[in-house]
């Protein structure tokens, strides 16, 4: 348990820099989340803290001890690989043990407790004699998890653990991993391109765009305030719809490129183009005749296709030529075709800079 | 997945199985049956039965000279053809050798290389550098043809095996000798097995390299076989390569054992 | 991924490339420097520079006539080889052979065959159920020796296809014979490719077998070069030599802009 | 475009039966979904309807007319492949053609110009001179789906088209493929095992487990009305508790194992030990000193670890010695470890039979 410092950190293959000056400053116990899509570079940043890569630029501390330069082995941290990455010649408690052979922890009575007692915290005390070829994934998962606690590392490394189970086990892990972070408190830096999983988890994200940190937040924060449109679409996957902000009678007002407008929050600085983000639930359906409740400002739009999702269903409304997607409770079904009303509540509206301007 | 094979394709395949259960263990067994024979003379099909011609072979010193050489022979090259085949193999695995593709077709080789044309120029070579041929010609002659066997069979065991494990071991506190012992040679245990049997297979059975590395004292079994052939053919012969095939089957019945034959066979 | 090789393994590894370039590439660059050689003899280094060994072989009747019969077998071995173990190969991919695993172990068995035991097997096998052996025999041996690579470059090209396609193709309504022809076969082209390359060269260059079944009028390339070098070595044999590595050259040249060498390196 | 028909189909690998009598009609036009967990037979349907497997028992008739002897090739489908078994040494536009060219379809003139229209109807036109190893998952999975419809196909079979994308494109293939539907009205019968996509694209879901139809309706009904355990679970998770049903002075309650009550609709006749399904979404959580709305019954709980989804909350509950999980709002958030209460809506309580009565 330590805290974790990164400072400016570059990193080049070749001619091409994948990473370009990212600083973090974790402190002991926090649970993080690198959060991107697929060849941002957060995979590549988990490897310099575990000493994996080396940098181009940049330092490393752990604790206040600068590790930059040092090997993997003499790094005091653990890493779970997306493969797992278990030892097939060594049975599940050899494979637990392993760590604390390698770092001469304990006697070997007390490395077998330890051992036993990591298994029982994951749930697999019963399959101690096992090669990792004999068990499901998701118990391959629980054992790499036992053994990279297990040696109580000063930083928990976890590289989209969880991104080869089904959707059912991933989301008890989700529940499992909370707990244990509670319980255990190590300092972890988890890697994922799933927005709900970074959101779950963590006490902090970091969403990391081509190489660099486009926002840094509390889930809640980030969630609710995305300071950009990729931000947006990334995290709760909102509508981006291009307007143009002027100033109407009563405060600023979003036009779209139909023509219709959208009373925007006071709060609003920006004028001309703008990207609006508008998230799939706080559109509200209505039927062309109905009266809104007070406070929604009312856009007209073209109904598309129902998806069905059982709890909700999801409609692709046509507004002018945007396709917007909208979910809404499944106890009401609109006719398909049909002109309809979204209603919105303008507080719930992201205005943000257009992407060229 | 399909499991029904079209009819044409089947006849043929049949027709291997055929031709190969007639033309590859028949000779075998036309060999075993002829060892036994009391006859003086190699006939099939034999006549009688005895164990003269095993007891000729134990007996005579020339053959026993042969097999020591052979048994030498084979032992050097499997240790020096799985010690520098697998490290070649973890190297071109990591992309760490000059042109690693080029590399892994150039192991191709010892089965492009016309033979006869290799021990020819290899006796010129080795009288140019080195002066009179000897054991250690035969040496390095069988590791540079087995040697890519094991680079073969290890590259293929190397490709299954998760990418991952020797950096896992890093983060798990394991140095460099650590990582190697631990993780890497296990690895690889399966594919160096399998290499190093043919390895010494090939060596312990090669013919036409020690034929015309052949000198007086320089005489591998094989050798002996084929002079015995050529000049005084008698069931003796038959006997001892009876006795080649048998040890050919054991060490394939102890890999089964030790590592089960599928792993062996698929790498 | 791991990308750093542990320095003992380097250091082995390099060793392995210095003795593969110094004697496998080595003894043929001898052999190329030996036929250009003015000298009657075979001596390396070669004095002065000559083609008129190359003239001697390609006026000489008797090596035109050992060419032309290698050079036939070769091809009716490849033919025959690649057609049998290609259907063996899907037919044992599709488990549609009796113990399929068991057969992919067997097919190890070239490698483990005692060369010189299976020639004299063979040459008793056949004298005793056909009488003389002819271009026949030299055939059916070769053919039993090539099949098993192309079943295993073929095994290893199906091991990486979708299993699916020709289920996909007979949903499209695709007939028997019309998977066979154009879903089946180019999905095997480049694993029978290598394997049809092996095979040749296996045959043209093969020296054991083809020397216990010579006799007059059924000499090969290869015998006729290790009759000249017992009897009257002179360096018109190393010049037929480096014409063979050409043509090896050559086929490899060939198959790489057809089909790419990684395909086949791989397979 | 026909009527599918099947008749007490029975299907044995060896001893082992794995489809014990199915029996489907499947009226012309319609989008069905054979739904269920992996290794629970749909797939082996499926391809016994496409001619790739033989039945043990039974009959298949496509059209009116009995196929269940005749050979794919001989049967007017066509088939997507989870792995899109797409023809690597053929373009796309030659891939596509294949069906046209074996089933003799057309001039070469218009086999073009219909594979041209295919390939413009997913998007790819563009791409007719690529070989699919040149395209991404995404391209793959829409030159399968082309090739798939260029024959309009009497029957059209899924089997897992979507299960190697990524979530987001997986949502939007969703909408395509209802609109691919609408538009050209193909008999199809769909294979997965992720009830979301069933929900959505299907007209009518066939539940299967273990071989056998477990329920049979369309999307609505089966999310809202579960049959058994097994379709509560599968359909929407629900969570599922083990209670007595008893009768109380205003109706039937169910007591669970901690003692406390709640009360059940009046239409439930079950009566002594019953699974009770509960949705994640159907659970209000509020705090222990709340007024609950009107209609809503109470249940005490003691409240556990929460996980943040963004939109919403998951929180695990625990009712005595049984763990439900809560959805609820983003807009509230309750305090770790607290006495809670759950509001239920006895409405929405499904009553099943004990699995064991």
């Amino acid at each position: 348990m330590a805290n974790l410092r990164l400072r400016d950190i570059r990193k080049s293959f070749g001619q091409t820099e994948v990473l370009h000056g990212i600083s973090l400053d974790i402190p002991s116990g926090a649970f993080i989340s690198l959060l991107g899509a697929s060849g941002c570079g957060k995979t590549t940043l988990l490897r310099i803290v575990a000493g994996l890569e080396s940098t181009t630029n940049g330092t490393v501390e752990i604790d206040g001890r600068d590790v930059t330069h040092l090997p993997p082995e003499k790094r005091d941290i653990a890493m779970m690989f997306q493969s797992y990455a278990l030892l097939p010649h060594l049975n599940v408690a050899e494979n637990v043990r392993f760590p604390l052979r390698m770092r001469g922890i304990g006697a070997p009575g007390e490395q077998r407790d330890r051992v036993r007692e990591a298994l029982e915290t994951v749930q697999l005390g019963h399959l101690a004699e096992r090669r990792p070829r004999q068990l499901s994934g998701g118990q391959q998962q629980r054992v790499a998890l036992a053994r990279a606690i297990v040696s109580r590392p000063k930083v928990l490394l976890l590289d989209e653990p969880l991104s080869n189970l089904d959707a059912r086990l991933r989301e008890d892990m989700h529940v499992e991993l909370i707990e244990l972070h509670k319980r255990l408190g190590l300092t972890t830096l988890f890697v994922t391109h799933d927005q709900e999983e970074a959101l779950s988890l963590s006490d902090h994200i970091v969403l990391i765009n081509e190489g660099r940190v486009e926002q840094e937040d509390s889930p809640t924060e980030i969630y609710t305030n995305p300071a950009t449109p990729f931000a947006s679409s990334f995290l709760g996957a909102a509508n981006l719809v291009a307007a143009v902000v002027e100033d109407g009678p009563g405060g600023p007002v979003a036009r779209f490129e139909d023509g219709q407008t959208l009373p925007l929050p006071e709060g609003c600085h920006l004028r001309g183009p703008v990207t609006l983000a508008l998230r799939q639930e706080d559109i509200g359906l209505f039927a062309a005749d109905e009266t809104l409740p007070d406070g929604r400002a009312t856009l007209r739009a073209r109904l598309g296709t129902r998806v069905y999702l059982g709890a909700r269903n999801r409609y692709v409304v046509h507004l002018g030529d945007t396709r917007l997607r909208v979910l809404s409770g499944a106890d009401r079904t609109l006719e398909d075709g049909g002109t309809v009303q979204l209603g919105v509540d303008p507080s719930r509206i992201r205005v943000l800079p257009a992407p060229d301007g | 997945m399909v499991r029904s094979v079209p009819p044409l394709l089947r006849l043929l395949a049949w027709v291997f199985v055929a031709l190969s259960a007639l033309f590859l263990i028949g000779p075998l067994i036309v060999v075993i049956g002829v060892s036994v024979s009391e006859s003086r003379f190699i006939a099939f099909p034999p006549s009688g039965f005895s164990l003269r011609w095993y007891q000729a072979v134990l007996g005579s010193d020339t053959y026993l000279a042969a097999a020591w050489l052979s048994l030498r022979l084979a032992v050097l090259v499997t240790f020096s053809a799985t010690l520098l085949g697998g490290a070649a193999a973890v190297a071109i695995h990591r992309r760490r050798l000059p042109a690693s593709e080029a590399m892994a077709t150039f192991f191709l080789s010892p089965l492009v290389l016309p033979t006869i044309i290799y021990a020819l120029g290899m006796l010129m070579l080795w009288s140019a550098l080195f002066g009179p041929v000897s054991l250690l010609t035969l040496w390095v002659a069988h590791t540079v043809i087995a040697a890519p066997y094991v680079v073969r069979t290890t590259l293929a065991v190397l490709a299954d095996s998760d990418p991952f494990l020797e950096e896992a071991a890093a983060t798990m506190g394991a140095g460099r000798l650590q990582r190697l012992w631990l993780v890497v040679l296990p690895q690889c245990v399966p594919g160096l097995a399998a290499g190093a049997f043919f390895a010494f297979n090939l060596s312990f059975d090669e013919a036409v390299v020690s034929l015309f590395l052949r000198r007086p004292g320089l005489t591998t079994l094989p050798v002996h076989i084929y002079n015995q052939l050529e000049f005084s053919p008698d069931p003796s012969v038959a006997a001892v390569s009876t006795i080649m095939i048998a040890i050919t089957v054991a060490l394939i019945v102890i890999i089964d054992r030790i590592l089960g034959i599928q792993k062996v066979a698929s790498s």
